[in-house]
């Protein structure tokens, strides 16, 4: 495990693949202060993880959000370390860093008792199990090896395969800014005032959510093709003060020629 | 009887004897004289290796047999009352019916038609049958609802076999989500087991 | 060495010892005590019978082990260097599994949140599962606190793999309770005493 360690430690200015999550990443770099955890520096240790947590920023924008929550929490731990204690606080800084320091400890034992199971006398590696078994009559079911991760793992995949999990895109009843151009150019045909924005929308009254995304894509497409329309010389748009009501009228040379047409 | 190490003539046993029993008790198939003398040091007398096991073993409750010029142990032919003479019994639930039998378990009290429904096929009439054999599953009673179909659900035996106290604790859908065993896309009214589960009376 | 069998005490066995060796041999699973009882006559003394066992086979090529109350024959540990030829290729387990197993092993029954919060990261989906797809990981049951998770722990099939007679044995697990690395929260003895406040803040 600890060739292991040195191994990343050299890739320390590298990338962050070889680390199992922020409490790892604290574990490696606490290592390098080759000092008891119980001893360590945990304004240090914050320091150096933040620094490092900068670092990799720079060159991955895609930080795991696990990192990111450590290094809000340390940035705050590091502030209260180096501010006077406050009488109104619920948790000392030094209570966090006992925390901290704990949680490391923990997950180190974890890996050290990991290495210790890893390598005892494994059965089928050094130690083997009867390798013909026979079946014995007298003992119901003794046959049977399926396990409740068989009978789980069955009833999922049974799940899984019966739901059509395919993505079907949610299709929207929308007014398309070509629509709103086509009855634009129609409705002001036949109109010849300064006409409100909401005389032009199309009829709907659906309430339910589909109704009002309907009507909200109206207005917003009637607008586009207002502006398109404007920009083309056919209409000119009002609006007297922020907010106020948009209003359309077709310019007066092309209502003329409208008329000539007509 | 053996009382002690002292009078204990098994502990005189070479190592080689002993790397012979455990060969032949590990192999999976049985084992040739060649394929033992391999396993082991060049001076080796594998012939008095096996006359040495094969007087340990006699009259004992597992005995070194030669067959077709291979040894294994096999447990002594008085006791085979105990022994199955045949593997009658498949070792794992073919997948039909493992998935019947999580069906029942999650759903239970459950009719066949229920089950075919969930399942997306008609079960094969033995299916269930081979449930009930092996007692995983019963009958749990009738619906009151039109044609009175009969509902399984599975027995005592069931949950001493998979190691369950209650069908309660079997992973719900969520709990399957999280181990990325069930595709989190499902949507959440398929949720497997009903919190009132006890409380659905059936005729039992 | 062994010569007839007239000086053989091993034929002198009763016929349940030769059962009950039998059993165990054909099984190689591990069986309970009580399993072996109820296939033997009522007035069966199963502790003599298995102290007999244990002290024929100590010192051979073949071991009789106790697995959580439950008893298996297995090879003899000192015996590895000759069975290795025969070990099938095993899956090396990743960091996290072994990671995972550890916290499992020593936190027992620990839910999915305990184990991630000691681990510090979400857990990938599938680690857990690859547990309990090898049979070392089985679920123990659900927690009786709010939102009822469930909890996790090791198999006997775990224990036998790594040949512990139970848990208890896992190395170092006294150890780890008495100094609190085991609790979830910070231990009481490891609380800061206030006094080494100014202590702190000089040093920084």
């Amino acid at each position: 495990m600890n060739d292991n360690y040195n191994e990343q430690l050299d890739l320390f200015h590298v990338n962050l693949d070889g680390f199992e999550g922020p409490l790892d990443l604290l574990l490696s770099l606490a290592k390098e202060q080759k000092v008891d955890l119980l001893e360590i520096s945990i304004l240090e240790l914050a320091s150096q993880y933040l620094n490092f947590i900068d670092q990799m920023k720079k060159i991955d924008i895609d930080l795991a959000a696990d990192y990111i929550v450590m290094a809000s929490w340390l940035a705050f731990l590091k502030s209260k370390l180096l501010l006077p204690d406050q009488d109104d606080e619920d948790v000392s800084a030094k209570e966090l860093s006992a925390i901290l320091a704990f949680r490391l400890r923990r997950l180190e034992v974890m890996r050290e008792v990991g290495s210790k199971l890893i390598t005892r006398d494994r059965e089928g590696i050094h130690v083997f199990r009867r390798g013909m078994p026979e079946n014995i009559f007298l003992i119901k079911n003794f046959n049977h090896k399926d396990t409740l991760f068989d009978l789980i793992s069955s009833y999922s995949g049974l799940r899984n395969r019966n739901y059509d999990n395919s993505w079907k895109p949610r299709v929207f009843s929308i007014f398309s800014i070509e629509d709103a151009r086509n009855r634009l150019e129609k409705m002001l045909g036949t109109i010849v005032d300064w006409t409100k924005i909401e005389d032009f929308l199309p009829v709907n009254n659906d309430v339910s959510e589909e109704g009002v995304l309907f009507r909200k894509s109206s207005l917003a497409s009637i607008f586009s093709a207002s502006l398109e329309l404007s920009k083309e010389g056919m209409i000119e748009i009002n609006q007297n003060k922020n907010f106020g009501s948009i209003k359309f009228k077709i310019k007066e040379n092309r209502s003329n020629i409208n008329e000539m047409l007509a | 009887m053996i009382e002690d190490n002292e009078n204990n003539p098994l502990i005189e046993f070479s190592d080689q004897i002993r790397a012979v029993e455990a060969l032949l008790f590990a192999a999976s198939d049985p084992l040739d004289e060649k394929t033992l003398k391999d396993m082991l040091p060049v001076d080796t007398d594998i012939e008095e290796i096996m006359n040495n096991l094969l007087n340990l073993y006699k009259g004992r409750g597992v005995e070194l047999k030669k067959v077709n010029n291979k040894w294994m142990f096999k447990t002594a032919s008085d006791l085979s009352f105990i022994m199955q003479k045949e593997a009658k019994i498949q070792k794992k639930l073919s997948k039909a019916a493992l998935e019947t039998l999580s069906i029942i378990a999650y759903h239970q009290p459950v009719s066949r038609a229920e089950i075919e429904e969930i399942r997306g096929v008609t079960a094969s009439p033995g299916t269930i049958d081979t449930l009930m054999e092996i007692n995983w599953v019963k009958i749990k009673g009738r619906r009151k609802t039109p044609g009175n179909p009969i509902t399984y659900g599975t027995t005592d035996e069931f949950l001493v076999h998979f190691d369950l106290e209650n069908t309660k604790e079997l992973p719900g859908l969520d709990e399957l989500k999280s181990t990325g065993l069930l595709d989190s896309n499902l949507p959440p009214d398929m949720y497997p087991i009903d919190d009132d589960l006890e409380h659905i009376e059936e005729n039992n």
